[in-house]
């Protein structure tokens, strides 16, 4: 058996009487890329959240490489090795491209009560930041401001921030999300090469992207997962087709 | 000690909270629809207890002063809304601090240029001039109880109007969703206007009934300017019901502290020595009360919007 | 190496030639008056460099950094009076302790003492934010005030005074124009290390934690550690320039602490243009030439200098430096 | 606000004495909470500079705002810029007491016209320190001794939480001879005191004396008259004041107060003064008004006398007071306070106006307990 990066076991959370995720298991193992599926307000957002520590789930627990990260903060998950990108790009606007791969160099290098340094003169910090935009294909870019990029270039950027942070596991929230037909092309393909790195956990939309890289598929509704499964599982499950697919 | 004194204490401390309700309504309105920070709020109430001081003092009627002060405070906001703070909604709250600074500033010292500094002379109707018996147990202030019913007339008052009117509705689409009521197509700079102004007039007619049992002169709105901060903070900024609360809650904590604490330290003090330390700690008893809700609700007891 | 200067920086340096310049021309001119005044001006601009940091690059908008300004005060004006009285102000360990005079180590307990209160003060304001934060932190320095105004050993409300400047090596740190060199001097290190501080990678993640605290905690930089230390340094250089405005008055007071004072340090900030290196420098000198000789014109100088705050507001954003230098470039 | 009151008689072109000018710089409080007393004190000093017409005497007058570091700066620059000889004016013994110690270390001469904190009557007394209106404790003490020989057994006693407050609550029981039914530090600027009078009406006293400045005491008087509680009230002069007791309104109205001046002390000086300033500025002087004008014919006698350039001179002629104090009988005690009579006034309407009436004297030729420690 495949040890398990990520294992998620009975997570709770309410919203006043809402059930945002109701008893909700899921698990990640090594190598592998497991992508989450569901409806619009199936509750991925929210499922998200507690993973990465944004939200505290009322209860079950989350366990990272073996050890309970359920009462971790958002810094201390990510210095464990999760790695996670956003939704909406969520960058430092003001910061161009490469200073904000740089910050989370700095993360890894534990340099972040440095006082006197300047930046400007770290340069191991900086090539390793553009060694990391080099492979999103931002090379070019690395001093355009943030606030400037296009809404591609961002979710690249974000690609490149979480990559700068060598994680031990990926969480990919929609990364397709608002990327045009070649852009979600060149995209998929480099994610394919990423899971030999570490194993990837996304959530996404965008079906021939999930269909053409997920190992194993999970299907969120109404907080609850109704099945995990393969590809071609997933695919023919009537339930599936009815709650989720047949929509489409 | 006895227990009659001991609830008209309590009693005290819930017309201080009406009080402090009256004042910090408009302020929490104000916030909560449009997101600004109006450090002006405190010179409004001034403006309203001028008015009322110089109406009642040339008709000799204290409820003409009372309309006089809801009039004058209401234009003075709708003035300060359509010459500077329109200009400030997407502004930071610095910048908002500092415009409404400076209007705190220019409002103190042109009421100074135009009444002098000199506290001026407001007194309570003949009506209310005497204490009532309550119970047959107490003497009470017939205006501190008047004061406790407007207070709640306002509360109701606030309520009615934001949860059963068409402006009421506005105001609570504009909480939630700024950019959603213009698309709605809703006047929203009327809308503000109205709602800026409405904030002053709570604020003046505050100043006018507590000009009445206070003093009236220049300055008089920076005390109470913090402390309807402090109220705000505690319920929830941009919440009327949480300004409710919040003003009850440092009304009570505030009188019975200074009414306890004193005495609470005569069993550790000398009687001198528990006055001192009783005085001092009961300064700041509110402000221990803000902090420490704070620490445990870090947005205040209820959630309100902008927040 | 070329030596590229922009507009921002011309500033600078030409604002750092008048701080020279100045009060030279005012010794010149037998005019000690004036190089007490801008004492006052490089004081108070230390007391925004600090808060400048907190609220520029961490935006961290503290309405209560009058504690520490009050709190630095306080330090030097309760070591310099048991000195002078020879009073014993504590005695561990067998050793006791009378106070000094030596500004040196009024510098230093002043800055510790305040970084205790910051540490204090910052570790509960820093769990809200918004709003609530500015109100926290005017909560805890009102706290102080009354403290201050209600405990009578070290005067009460009616302050301290401390008769005779304290001193520093055989410098006559009554002569204004040696003060003023002390205090320039000081603020001038003040601000090289805030400008090395914002260029280092302390600066860098605490700028990221204002734009946004969500990203800095996900690439794994947890933003209340980064926030809490940027506080503690500002609270530092603060309670520093609350210490050296002690020694100029010979005398400190809970006014240093009220919340007028924390209003006045930030719209310093604010008036020179917030996160400008330079910002609460012009904006402290800009404050007090205003607050100055309107005050020689008229008795209604509140009113003008209103007016002027608004117009300020209204019509030049970014502050001083901002409506010179333009809009603030990163790279 | 500089303004070069006294350029005048710049006719005159001979002058028998060939004394140096005299530059006085004042800093009072002209804006802000509690102005009207700085106000008072400005116009009643002018007024005696105007009489007197003396063309050697100049003043420039500065707002302190009531803020300590201002003061000080205003302080600076009057002895650094405007190179004045005589400091004077502050209202406020907080200010006072940033302001004094460093001035006269600097050699200039202040001339307190309203604040008398106790360190400076005492241990940091000061060659070139003179009040001239009272040591703080003053009023309260006569209220004390007043409440004593009235016969009133349990006073209810509140002031600010402050030092001036404390020192208000020390003075009065230095001379009352008797039981408290309570004592209250209140807190500073606080207008609200419905507590307060909640408990006082428990506590079963049998009077009030309160010391509560400015707005403080308007809404005391306010709420303790609506409250139903009906007790006798003393106060020192502050609260009770010429400038005051319109806002306070008929509350007022019976009140016993402490003071060292009213208006219809009997002798010649007074009579003129309270007609002149009421003719001069259209309304009645004040106490302090009064101290303002004491403070500037002070001066002016001293330099009939002696050139301020001699300081040591100059200082003998202050110490004499050889002028004509609206207050009647006047000299300085070893500290350079007053010694002076403190009457028991009685608020009054007269012609539809409220004002004071002396109704007897506390206390005669009185000055403080401090002096002993000041060693002079």
């Amino acid at each position: 058996m495949t040890k398990l990066v990520l294992d998620i076991k009975h997570l709770e959370k309410k919203f006043g009487e809402l059930k945002a995720t109701d008893d909700l298991s899921l698990d990640l193992k090594a190598g592998e890329i497991h992508a989450v599926i569901g409806p619009n307000g199936a509750g991925k957002s929210t499922l998200i959240k507690q993973i990465c520590g944004e939200l505290t789930p009322d209860s079950g627990s989350v366990e990272f490489l073996g050890e309970d990260v359920t009462n971790l903060d958002v810094a201390q998950r990510a210095n464990l090795g999760l790695g996670r990108t956003f939704q909406i790009s969520s960058l430092i606007m003001e910061y161009s491209a490469l200073r904000n791969v740089m910050l989370a160099v700095q993360s890894v290098q534990g340099s972040s009560y440095r006082f006197f340094q300047a930046i400007a003169r770290d340069y191991k910090q900086r090539d390793a930041a553009m060694e990391c935009l080099t492979q999103v294909g931002l090379q070019d870019r690395a001093n355009i401001c943030a606030a400037q990029l296009s809404h591609g270039e961002r979710r690249q950027l974000e690609i490149a921030v979480v990559l700068a942070l060598k994680p031990k596991a990926f969480l990919l929230d929609e990364p397709m999300a608002g990327m045009g037909p070649e852009g979600s092309k060149r995209l998929t393909e480099f994610l394919d090469t990423l899971r030999h790195q570490s194993p990837i956990l996304m959530v996404e939309h965008d079906m021939d992207a999930v269909f053409s890289l997920a190992d194993r598929i999970s299907v969120l509704v109404y907080g609850k997962i109704i099945m995990t499964g393969s590809v071609e599982q997933v695919r023919n499950d009537p339930l599936v087709r009815e709650a989720y697919l047949g929509e489409q | 000690m006895t227990l009659t004194l001991f609830f008209e204490q309590l009693l005290n401390g819930i017309q201080f909270g009406m009080m402090l309700f009256l004042m910090s309504a408009g302020l929490t309105l104000v916030f909560g629809v449009m997101g600004l920070i109006n450090l002006a709020h405190g010179v409004l109430y001034m403006v309203g207890a001028f008015a009322c001081a110089l109406v009642a003092g040339i008709t000799g009627s204290f409820w003409l002063g009372l309309v006089a002060s809801l009039i004058v405070a209401a234009m003075a906001g709708a003035l300060i809304e359509v010459g500077v703070i329109r200009r400030l909604y997407k502004r930071d709250h610095l910048d908002q601090v500092l415009a409404t600074y400076a209007l705190i500033l220019i409002f103190s010292e042109a009421t100074r240029w135009l009444f002098g500094s000199f506290p001026l002379y407001l007194d309570v109707p003949d009506i209310l001039a005497q204490p009532i018996s309550l119970f047959g147990l107490l003497d009470y202030s017939s205006y501190r109880l008047f004061i406790i019913f407007v207070g709640i007339i306002v509360a109701i008052g606030l309520y009615l109007l934001i949860t059963k009117t068409r402006l009421g509705m506005r105001i609570r689409a504009g909480e939630s969703d700024r950019e959603m009521i213009a698309a709605l197509g809703v006047d929203i700079r009327t809308l503000y206007t109205l709602v800026f102004a409405l904030g002053a007039a709570l604020a003046g007619i505050a100043g006018a009934l507590l000009g009445a049992v206070q003093s009236v002169e220049v300055g008089m709105g920076g005390p109470v300017l913090i402390l309807a901060f402090v109220v705000i903070v505690i319920g929830g900024i941009g919440s009327i019901k949480g300004a409710f609360i919040g003003a009850l809650l440092v009304g009570v904590v505030d009188t019975m502290g200074r009414f306890l604490l004193p005495y609470l330290m005569t069993f550790l003090f000398s009687p001198e020595t528990a006055a001192n330390v009783g005085g001092a700690l009961s300064s700041i008893a509110i402000y221990i009360l803000m902090a420490g809700i704070l620490i445990v609700k870090p947005k205040g007891l209820i959630k309100g919007a902008g927040s | 190496m070329m030596l590229s200067v922009n507009r921002e920086q011309k500033l600078n340096i030409s604002f750092i030639a008048l701080l020279f310049i100045l009060p030279a021309v005012a010794l010149s001119m037998d005019e000690p008056f004036y190089i007490t005044l801008m004492t006052k001006v490089v004081i108070l601009a230390m007391a925004g460099v600090g808060l400048n940091l907190a609220l520029g690059l961490g935006g961290l908008i503290s309405f209560g950094h009058a504690a520490f300004f009050g709190i630095g005060g306080y330090a030097a004006g309760i070591l310099a009076t048991h000195y002078m009285n020879d009073e014993l102000l504590f005695s561990a360990f067998g050793y006791e302790y009378f106070g000094t005079d030596n500004m040196l180590a009024i510098w230093f307990a002043a800055m510790f003492v305040g970084a205790i209160a910051a540490i204090i003060i910052g570790y509960f304001s820093l769990r809200t934010k918004g709003v609530y934060f500015i109100m926290i932190t005017l909560a805890f320095a009102q706290m102080i005030y009354y403290f201050a105004i209600a405990w009578p050993t070290y005067g009460g409300e009616d302050g301290l005074s401390i008769y005779v400047r304290n001193n520093l090596f055989d410098l006559n740190t009554l002569d204004p124009i040696i003060f003023y060199g002390i205090c320039l001097s000081l603020l001038l290190l003040v601000t090289f290390l805030v400008s090395t501080l914002r260029n280092s990678h302390f600066g860098s993640a605490l700028q990221a934690a204002r734009q946004n605290e969500q990203r800095l905690a996900s690439v794994g930089i947890r933003p209340f550690g980064i926030q809490l230390t940027a506080f503690v340094i500002s609270a530092m250089a603060t309670a520093l320039a609350g210490a050296l405005f002690a020694d100029l008055n010979r005398f400190v007071s809970p006014d240093m602490l009220s919340w007028h004072t924390s209003g006045e340090i930030m719209i310093f900030v604010i008036l020179g243009g917030v996160g400008r290196l330079f910002g609460p420098i012009l904006g402290a000198a800009m404050f007090i030439v205003f607050e100055y000789y309107l005050g020689g014109i008229t008795e209604h100088w509140g009113l003008f200098l209103g007016i002027a705050l608004l117009a300020v507001v209204l019509f030049a954003r970014g502050g001083i430096v901002g409506v010179i230098a333009g809009e603030v470039k990163h790279d | 606000m500089k303004k070069i009151a006294l350029a005048m008689a710049l006719g005159l072109s001979v002058t028998a004495l060939s004394a140096a000018p005299v530059k006085v710089g004042m800093i009072t409080t002209l804006t802000g909470g509690g102005a009207s007393l700085g106000i008072d004190i400005r116009d009643g000093f002018m007024l005696a500079v105007k009489q007197a017409n003396n063309p050697d005497l100049s003043v420039v007058v500065e707002d302190d705002a009531r803020k300590p570091p201002l003061a000080v700066q205003i302080a600076d620059k009057m002895i650094q810029r405007e190179k004045v000889d005589i400091l004077t004016g502050i209202v406020w013994s907080n200010l006072a007491m940033a302001v004094v110690p460093s001035a006269v270390a600097q050699g200039k001469f202040y001339l307190s016209p309203n604040a008398g904190p106790s360190a400076l009557a005492g241990k940091r007394c000061h060659e070139n320190y003179f009040n001239v209106a009272w040591q703080n404790d003053n009023l309260h003490e006569a209220m004390g001794s007043y409440a004593t020989k009235t016969g009133y057994s349990k006073p209810y006693i509140l002031a600010p939480n402050y030092p001036a407050g404390k020192d208000a609550l020390t003075g009065f029981k230095r001379l009352f001879k008797g039981k408290l039914a309570g004592e209250t530090y209140t807190k500073l600027g606080q207008k609200d005191y419905a507590a307060e009078i909640a408990q006082i009406r428990a506590s079963g006293a049998d009077s009030i004396y309160f010391f509560l400045p400015g707005g403080m005491g308007i809404s005391f008087m306010k709420q303790y008259t609506q409250s139903g509680v009906r007790l006798p009230i003393m106060g020192p002069a502050f609260s009770f004041d010429q400038g005051i007791l319109k806002a306070v309104g008929k509350a007022a109205l019976g009140v016993k107060n402490s003071s060292q001046w009213n208006k219809d002390l009997d002798n010649a000086a007074n009579q003129a003064f309270v007609k002149s300033f009421s003719s001069e500025y259209g309304r009645l002087p004040s106490l302090y008004a009064s101290q303002g004008f004491d403070t500037a014919n002070l001066i002016l006698s001293a330099m009939k006398t002696a050139d301020v350039k001699d300081t040591d001179a100059f200082r003998a002629a202050l110490n004499k007071a050889d002028f004509n104090s609206v207050r009647g009988d006047f000299k300085f005690a070893a500290n350079q306070h007053p010694i002076q009579n403190i009457y028991v006034r009685e608020v009054i309407e007269e012609n539809g106006v409220l004002t004071n009436k002396v109704i007897s004297t506390a206390l005669e030729n009185h000055s403080d307990v401090y002096g002993a420690k000041c060693k002079l």
